[in-house]
């Protein structure tokens, strides 16, 4: 470790610091306001260093990480999206009896091990990053003890999760096994020559897409997320929909590139079918479900079947496609959960569809916000969700991959259905509709109105005019080449 | 030592593995499937050690000592879990948590 | 002068315009006054370049008002063309019309909506004019179906009646259908000639198309679709005599002077394209010859007044078609001009009638009117006798001998034709004494309450005595030798050459006509007034009789074949897919999401062991996956 | 500029209505009344003052780099054919907003705000010439038309705007992947990556991936249209929505498929569509029949006219694949008239409804007594909707007819036959309304319908005068269109010219450095001037 190292890994070493900080200042005075500045003040510090580190060359430390402009992108991205949950859930926890401090420290430890994925290059930090998130993720999910349904979803969740990352260490194992290297270019590099797989490689592959589909939430390994998602609290909820999901797809990518995944065709065979499965199950699921979390869980499902689409791809219009609609996803999932914790009271979450009947006539900004999100989680154009479904469709089409783009555009219109009936539940002449039991004071709903304000603008701004962001994410990946692969000079000429 | 071959540890850790997951598929009490999984993360573990000795690698080892520092976290977190699950629904039979459900 | 030309047609149309605007809040004189005023100045301008035209003898005269529409090289324009042709009819048109809409100010006047009654009136005046004054097929279809929408209106102008509605969709359906095909006709002919101009096709035609060619055929067979639709010639007869259920100046004007006999017009302006398809021109006669028979023998079993007068019109009609088929085209024109005038005397005088006996139309309820309405009787009695052709003193005989001649002499008549032409002249005898003998004669049934004021009295005085005079403007060769009528048509439709065998022997043929409609007369007269108990009872004893006379009484059955055939079928299939079979396609595709939903939500049942089941099969399949490919 | 300031205008007046909603509930009425007509004024005014140039049939044009690394631009251009589709656009926008002033009474303000957004949506589909925009906007104008099935519609309406919002986002996205694949299959044939309409024009094809990317097209105009059998979703949608919204939807959203059709299918697969051509007319025949089948049996007064749209569209399709100028032209007609006649035939059913509360022509008849202006009226646009010879539709069907005889003789035989059911079922209308006994006069109140206000009048009278208009002096359409119709035609005129060099893989015929890319003039798409 020099001290350079130390310079590129300081986000990271910030969140760390805030974590401890915070944990000192619980075991001092238990203020859920200090805290609160606290988690805020490391994670946008945090943030504010990767414009230090913005274009410096590709930094390795070896042999567990490496900083370059993907990942940077991908830390920023959770940074931002953790500092948004973050804002929101002050309100969130503000009127629920529960100690609410710890919550906070969970949610530096996620973050810092989401941002430990999308840095590795070595399956000891994938390791350590995934089961920092991982563990992390078993408290806040059961964050809220007097909930029952907290418990159920905390306990489901640990003990799949802890079958995944046991297929996934079986799987690292016997890579390890048939290789003797566990850093991802070390991989690569045992089989660049090699046509085919050997047995043992395959079988270790296998079990990894195991473990990290779990994470990722796709079919087969899906069934946990309608669950967790409905007994996990409304911020949490938002954290495992984006920033779980998110730093797992950086590390997917990462490797995926590097040992040059595509040129298997088995790989490749797997990973369509579980596209294509997911997003048929996610939408068909949520067709007819009447409770607003586990409709986004289903659709969050789906949509990373969408992801996989690009993903598939293979290629940098793939990678940044799949950056871009993840931006789009992050702000979207957001939004929407966002809207879910600002009309949750300390009842429970406002999750039923009858929650919503007549949202837009008893608080049409919020409603409005919601329709946004929901459009763009359906892909409908001034949204970002749109320019971002248009990104995969173009990295599916250059690639030429029909199957799954006509797949693709047959659950779009599937999806679409439980979108808008969504929407349409909002416009229904409210019939006595539940009004929260007891509302906060309005200073206090000022941060979460805001975050969502904010939010949906960014929403219509990058559905609008997404220059800035194609610009951004093509700057900080197109250096970065994770692979230097020629037979992808897409898009160069209309640059 | 080195006579034993690296198919054959590898094969042992497979059957520890198997064995863990067919337990925590049959068994209802949620303290033994949380021991089942365990069973599963040490046989992943022991495939990292035979691994480690075919390239005569410490890498192994360290993964087997992290392997163990998180088990140790998952179960004590488990065991928390378990505990508050088993006030709310004075049972340990995982099939009697399904509130949650369609 | 000939500027003046567009008015013709423009007068009518502008005073339908300020009737449909302000009608309604005109007092009743206005109303009647701006109706029949603006058909009147027509018939003054029509008159005033009638003389010119008579004295002048142009070829025509031709007024482009605007350019309709020029697309591609397709430029139809609102251009009224005038030749001897269309100066028949446009006199026709203007002058019945205005005497028709003269009467229609008695026979209307306790009506309602007087003002729509005169705009529809009006309306169809100018559509009328602008059929037959169109230079190009075109307007001509402009004004062919501006006809048939008025035709619409008028028939269903009491139309609270729902019976009059579905009269009025009827006639417009029926006739549509020929339209269809005539549409059909006017796409193949711009195909050929790159323009629906009526004078360039005619002059192009011979040249394009040789005599019989197959396109010629088609063309002249989808035109004569048009105007058998139009006309009320088979097979498309059905319509007209529904089309009674209108006022009774509309059955006159429309029905029986002017709308219907725009098939024969259409037919003698495309004369050019028929002769060069002489199995059209085949057909064109044989549909006139069959058509007259069939409708003679229904017009003979009829009891209601108006729709005897419609099977004799329909009949009659037949005789132009007979007339035209056989390329005595000047024939088939002066019968129509003839018929205008007495059929629609007949139906004015069947109007008083019928509104003297408070809207009576069964015959059987009449009887005795002789006494009652003399005025109605005698010019009732000049019109049927026109009808019946009797010889020598009625116009009737004049046009229908030409056409009983030239079926049998003409270059294309035969035996046949003129046998149907001579029975048909024989049963139109029949039907119209026995209308006479029924209404006129016999003791009186019901009680006249209001007898016809003069503005209804003088234009059948006008028509009747037009129905006798206007024959002697075209006399037989073999008889005065007058050709005023055919001298005026020749530049513009070709004669008939006669076969010159048969020549010698006309006097007998002449006279043979004559005989049969006198013998129709006499027979008349026996049954219907000397003897009918008697006749009845013949009638009635044999089955045969009976079932023949049901048979001719239905029409020939053309109704209810067509209601089997189309009309039926259609309601049935439309009913049945009312929910549009279509849509279950969709609903299917709805309906299996649903399932699907519904199987895959039964997957999560919130058991933790069937999760992990969930995750082991997707390893089990995974792997197998990755080990077998 | 003045393209984009049709477009603000009315976004703006949305939003404006919405605010102004809380002044007072009149005020949203007249901020859109004002909003409408502003750009309408503008069109007029574009209309008298620009005319096309020999050479270039386009009128304006306009290029603002937009996402320059996908080559997206905000394009846009004007000639004929969006010329009259903006102002039927306009006009008609004028009338809903009209006919919506005593209709809608709850949230006055969202609903203009939806009307106008609507409306800003089609406009932008006819203005604009870059596919990525296309297809933006192709969404854009659902959302709002969504909201005013859903909130303001009828009883049925959320099913409705369900199926609405579902079979066109369906369709579109087909599209937007054919809009992808003409996008890369053009940029690695030229090195040039863009979706400008202009320079896509002269992409070459694959026999193969021409037929793909011309389904993809027509998958979105078809549904739009609507073709049978991708009809299903507007009897519910044209049923269910407010009247305003029915006048929109039939009026202008099923133009923006008739367009798309002749600005895109047609020129851009030159090879494919010819072939397509027969089935094309076949489905256009299917649907002239079926739709009036289907007319004839319907007991909900805005259903029926719903089929006949169906019915009437058909002649859509088979005059834009008849190939010639006469079927063109007629299609250009068809989508004017009957966005006039259709659309006069749905706010008549507004003010039946208004008065009746039912749109179960079962329950009325006979209003001729009561209400003769209505009847009148109705009586001229059921004849509209038959083809009568001096109003607007005629000009249209006869010139499509005529035009597709050339292309098709059977098909164009059984297209006529279409006339014959369409006599039939608008005389149904009209018998079933205001012929037969008044059906209100077993009810106490005889009186319950007022005939037409002053107001309604003032709609339906320019209704009148227009589709009288177009029957008799239709030549100022025909002259408009025309230039843009012969260039879309170009390619089927003259087929042994070369008129797309075909492109070899590796020899780019387009040369260009990158950055003249957004001024760059294309022979097919005219000379290229930004204002």
């Amino acid at each position: 470790m020099s001290q350079i190292d130390f310079h590129y890994l300081m986000p990271l070493l910030i969140l760390t610091g805030g974590a401890l900080l915070t944990m000192l200042v619980v075991a001092i005075k238990r203020n859920h306001k200090i805290i609160y500045v606290v988690t805020a003040l490391s994670l946008i510090g945090s943030f504010l260093y990767l414009f230090e580190l913005r274009g410096l060359q590709r930094h390795v430390v070896e042999p567990l990480f490496v900083i370059d402009g993907f990942a940077i992108l991908y830390i920023g991205l959770t940074l931002l999206t953790s500092l948004v949950i973050s804002m929101m859930s002050y309100a969130y926890f503000e009127q629920r009896e529960e100690r609410k401090e710890e919550y906070y420290i969970l949610i530096l430890l996620a973050t810092l091990g989401a941002c430990t994925l999308v840095i590795s290059k070595h399956f000891a930090s994938l390791f350590l990053g995934l089961e920092v998130l991982s563990v992390s993720l078993y408290a806040l999910i059961s964050y809220l003890r007097m909930r029952e349904r907290s418990d159920e979803a905390g306990i489901k969740y640990l003990i799949l999760a802890a079958v995944s990352s046991a297929f996934l260490l079986f799987g690292m194992a016997l890579v390890y096994a048939s290789t003797g290297t566990m850093t991802f270019e070390g991989i690569a590099a045992s089989i660049a020559s090699a046509y085919d797989l050997p047995l043992l490689m395959l079988t270790g592959f296998g079990m990894m897409i195991i473990g990290v589909g779990f994470k990722l939430s796709v079919v087969p390994f899906h069934m946990w997320t309608p669950d967790v998602y409905e007994g996990a609290p409304a911020p949490v909820t938002a954290f495992i929909a984006t920033v779980s999901k998110g730093g797992m797809l950086g590390l997917l990518i990462r490797l995926f590139m590097q040992v040059e995944g595509f040129r298997f065709q088995t790989l490749v065979l797997i990973f369509t079918i579980v596209a294509i499965a997911s997003m048929f199950a996610g939408n068909l699921l949520a067709l007819m479900q009447r409770n607003v979390k586990r409709i986004l869980a289903y659709s969050s499902i789906s949509h990373l079947g969408y992801l996989l689409v690009a993903f598939l791809a293979g290629n940098e219009l793939g990678v940044e496609a799949i950056t871009f609609y993840l931006v789009a996803y992050f702000i979207t999932t957001v939004g929407a959960f966002g809207v879910v914790t600002m009309l949750s009271d300390s009842e429970g979450d406002a999750e039923q569809l009858e929650d919503y009947r007549g949202l837009l006539w008893r608080r049409p900004w919020t409603a409005a916000v919601f329709t946004a999100m929901l459009l763009s989680l359906a892909g409908i154009p001034l949204t970002a969700g749109f320019v971002g479904k248009f990104y995969i469709l173009a990295a599916g089409v250059n690639t030429q991959l029909w199957l799954l783009v006509a797949m693709l555009v047959l659950n779009s219109v599937i999806g679409l259905y439980y979108y808008i009936k969504l929407i349409a539940v909002m416009f229904q002449q409210p019939e006595a509709g539940r009004e929260p039991v007891e509302r906060l004071r309005p200073s206090i709903l000022l941060a979460s109105a805001g975050t969502l304000a904010v939010l949906a603008l960014l929403l219509l701004y990058i559905g609008v005019y997404p220059t800035g962001l194609v610009n951004l994410i093509e700057g900080l990946i197109s250096p970065a080449t994770m692979v230097q692969n020629p037979s992808a000079p897409l898009l160069e000429a209309a640059k | 030592m080195t006579n034993i071959p690296m198919e054959a540890g590898l094969l042992l850790a497979g059957i520890l593995f198997t064995l863990g997951l067919i337990s925590v598929l049959i068994r209802r009490n949620i303290i033994f499937m949380l021991i089942s999984v365990e069973i599963m993360l040490n046989a992943a573990g022991l495939a990292f050690i035979v691994a480690a000795t075919r390239w005569a690698q410490p890498d192994g080892q360290v993964m087997f000592i992290f392997i163990l520092t998180m088990a140790a976290a998952e179960v004590s977190v488990g065991l928390a879990l378990i505990l508050q699950l088993h006030h709310q629904l004075k049972t340990l039979d995982s099939d009697a948590a399904n509130k949650m459900f369609g | 002068m000939e500027n003046l030309l567009w008015l013709i047609p423009a007068l009518p149309f502008a005073g339908a315009l300020l009737l449909i605007l302000f009608g309604r809040r005109m007092p009743r004189n206005l109303v009647a006054i701006l109706g029949a005023g603006s058909v009147g100045f027509s018939a003054l301008i029509t008159l005033l370049l009638g003389f010119q035209f008579l004295s002048a003898r142009p070829d025509f005269y031709v007024q482009q008002v605007w350019t309709w529409f020029d697309v591609a090289g397709f430029s139809p324009g609102i251009a009224f063309h005038l030749d001897a042709l269309s100066l028949v009819f446009v006199f026709v048109v203007t002058f019945v019309g205005f005497l028709i809409h003269v009467y229609s100010a008695g026979y209307m006047a306790d009506e309602e909506d007087f003002a729509r009654f005169f705009a529809c009136m009006n309306l169809f005046v100018g559509s009328m004019l602008m059929l037959v004054l169109a230079d190009n097929l075109l307007l001509l279809y402009l004004g062919w179906e501006g006809v048939g929408l008025c035709s619409y209106l008028l028939i269903g102008f009491w139309y609270k009646n729902p019976a009059n509605g579905y009269a009025a969709r009827k006639a417009f359906i029926i006739t549509r259908v020929g339209d269809t095909a005539m549409a059909i006709g006017l796409f193949i002919l711009f195909q050929t000639f790159g323009t629906l101009n009526i004078q360039a096709i005619l002059s192009e035609a011979p040249q394009t198309w040789p005599v019989g060619s197959q396109k010629a055929v088609l063309t002249a067979f989808l035109l004569l679709g048009g105007a058998v639709g139009k006309s009320g010639q088979l097979p498309l007869q059905t319509w007209l005599p529904d089309a009674m259920a209108g006022p009774t100046p509309v059955s006159a004007l429309i029905h029986a002077a002017t709308m219907v006999t725009a098939g024969v017009y259409l037919i003698a302006r495309t004369n050019v394209i028929f002769e060069l398809a002489p199995p059209a021109m085949m057909a064109v006669a044989i549909v006139g010859a069959v058509t007259l028979l069939i409708a003679g023998c229904t017009a003979l079993t009829q009891y209601d007044l108006k729709r005897v007068l419609a099977y004799s019109t329909i009949s009659q009609i037949g005789y132009m078609f007979l007339a035209l088929g056989v390329g005595a085209w000047s024939a088939g024109i002066f019968h129509f001009m003839i018929h205008a005038f007495f059929k629609a005397l007949l139906f004015l005088c069947a109007g008083a009638i019928i509104i003297a006996l408070h809207h009576e139309q069964d015959m059987r309820q009449m009887g005795g009117l002789r006494r009652a309405l003399p005025v109605v009787f005698w010019t009732f009695l000049i019109g049927a006798a026109s009808l019946a052709a009797l010889p020598l003193v009625t116009a009737g005989f004049y046009s229908k001998d030409q056409i009983l001649w030239y079926a049998l002499a003409g270059e294309r008549g035969n035996v046949w034709l003129y046998l149907a032409a001579l029975v048909g002249a024989f049963i139109t005898a029949i039907y119209t004494f026995r209308m006479v003998f029924i209404t006129f004669y016999g003791e009186a049934k019901t009680h006249v309450s209001h007898p016809p004021g003069l503005v209804m009295v003088v234009p059948l005085v006008i028509l009747a005595i037009l129905s006798t005079v206007g024959g002697f403007i075209e006399l037989p060769h073999n008889f005065a030798h007058l050709t005023l009528f055919s001298d005026l048509l020749q530049p513009v439709l070709p004669g008939i050459a006669v076969d010159e065998t048969i020549g010698e022997s006309e006097w007998m043929f002449q006279t043979l006509a004559a005989g049969v409609s006198v013998v129709g007369l006499f027979l008349a007269f026996l049954f219907f007034y000397a003897r009918p108990a008697a006749f009845q009872e013949t009638i009635t004893r044999s089955k045969v009789t009976m079932a023949i006379r049901d048979f001719w009484f239905s029409g020939w059955g053309f109704d209810k074949l067509y209601d089997m055939l189309f009309v039926r079928p259609y309601v049935y299939l439309s009913k049945l897919n009312k929910a549009d079979v279509i849509d279950e396609i969709y609903t299917g595709m709805a309906s299996l999401a649903e399932t699907l939903n519904r199987a895959l939500s039964r997957t999560q049942d919130g058991v933790l062991r069937n999760y992990i089941t969930g995750v082991v099969v997707g390893a089990v399949l995974i792997l197998t996956l990755s080990l077998l490919l | 500029m003045i393209m984009i300031w049709l477009i603000v205008i009315l976004m703006v007046g949305g939003v404006l209505a919405w605010i102004s909603e809380r002044a007072s509930i009149a005020a949203p009425r007249w901020v859109a009344l004002l909003s409408v007509l502003v750009p309408f004024a503008l069109t007029i005014y574009l209309w008298q003052t620009t005319s096309a140039s020999a050479t270039s049939p386009w009128l304006l044009q306009l290029d603002i780099p937009w996402i320059p690394q996908w080559g997206i631009g905000f394009r846009m251009a004007l000639d004929g054919l969006s010329l009259l589709m903006l102002l039927l656009t306009f006009f008609l926008g004028i009338l809903a907003v009209l006919v919506s002033w005593r209709e809608i009474d709850n949230r006055v303000g969202f609903f203009f705000f939806n009307l106008l957004w609507v409306l800003a949506g089609i406009a932008g589909v006819f203005l604009t010439m870059d596919l990525f925009l296309f297809y933006f906007f192709w969404e854009v104008m659902l959302i709002p038309m969504y909201f005013q099935i859903g909130i303001w519609g009828h009883a049925n309406r959320n099913y409705a705007a369900y199926k609405f919002f579902l079979f066109t986002q369906a369709s579109g996205l087909l599209m937007l992947l054919a809009i992808l694949g003409l996008y890369f299959i053009h940029g690695r044939q030229t090195g040039t990556y863009t979706f400008n309409y202009f320079e896509l024009l002269g992409t070459s094809f694959t026999p193969e991936a021409a037929r793909l990317l011309m389904f993809g097209f027509l998958a979105a105009f078809l549904v739009k249209l609507p073709v049978v059998p991708f009809h299903s979703w507007l009897p519910d949608a044209h049923s269910e929505a407010p009247t305003a919204g029915s006048v929109i939807l039939a009026g202008l959203l099923l133009k923006t498929g008739a367009y798309g059709l002749l600005r895109f299918v047609i020129p851009l697969f030159p090879t494919a569509a010819p072939d397509f051509a027969p089935w094309a007319m076949l489905l256009g025949v299917i649907g002239i029949l079926y739709g009036a089948i289907l007319a004839f049996s319907q007991t909900d007064l805005k259903r029926l006219v719903a089929y006949t749209s169906v019915s009437h569209m058909g002649f859509v399709i088979l005059g834009v694949f008849a190939f010639n100028e006469l079927a063109l032209q007629g299609v250009v007609m068809q989508m004017i008239t009957h966005g006039l006649s259709t659309g006069a035939l749905f706010i008549l059913a507004g003010f039946l409804y208004s008065r009746l509360h039912t749109r179960d022509i079962r329950q009325m008849g006979g209003f001729w007594s009561v209400a003769p202006k209505m009847g009148v009226i109705m009586l001229i646009f059921v004849m509209a909707s038959l083809g009568l010879p001096g109003l607007g539709n005629f000009i249209a069907e006869f010139l499509t007819l005529v035009g597709a005889w050339q292309a098709n003789n059977w098909l164009t035989v059984f297209a006529t036959i279409g006339l014959v059911l369409a006599t039939a079922y608008s005389l149904r209308l009209m018998q079933k309304t205001f012929y037969g006994e008044n059906a209100l006069e077993s009810h106490a109140d005889a009186h319950a319908l007022p005939d037409l206000n002053l107001r309604e009048m003032l709609i339906a009278l320019p209704m009148v005068a227009a589709i009288l208009w177009l029957g008799l002096y239709p030549q100022p359409v025909l002259d408009t269109a025309k230039p843009s119709i012969t260039q879309q035609l170009q390619a089927y005129q003259e087929p042994e010219a070369p008129v797309v060099a075909p492109v070899a893989q590796n020899a780019p015929v387009l040369i260009l450095p990158a950055d003249t890319l957004s001024t760059h003039h294309s022979t097919r798409g005219g000379a290229y001037v930004t204002d």
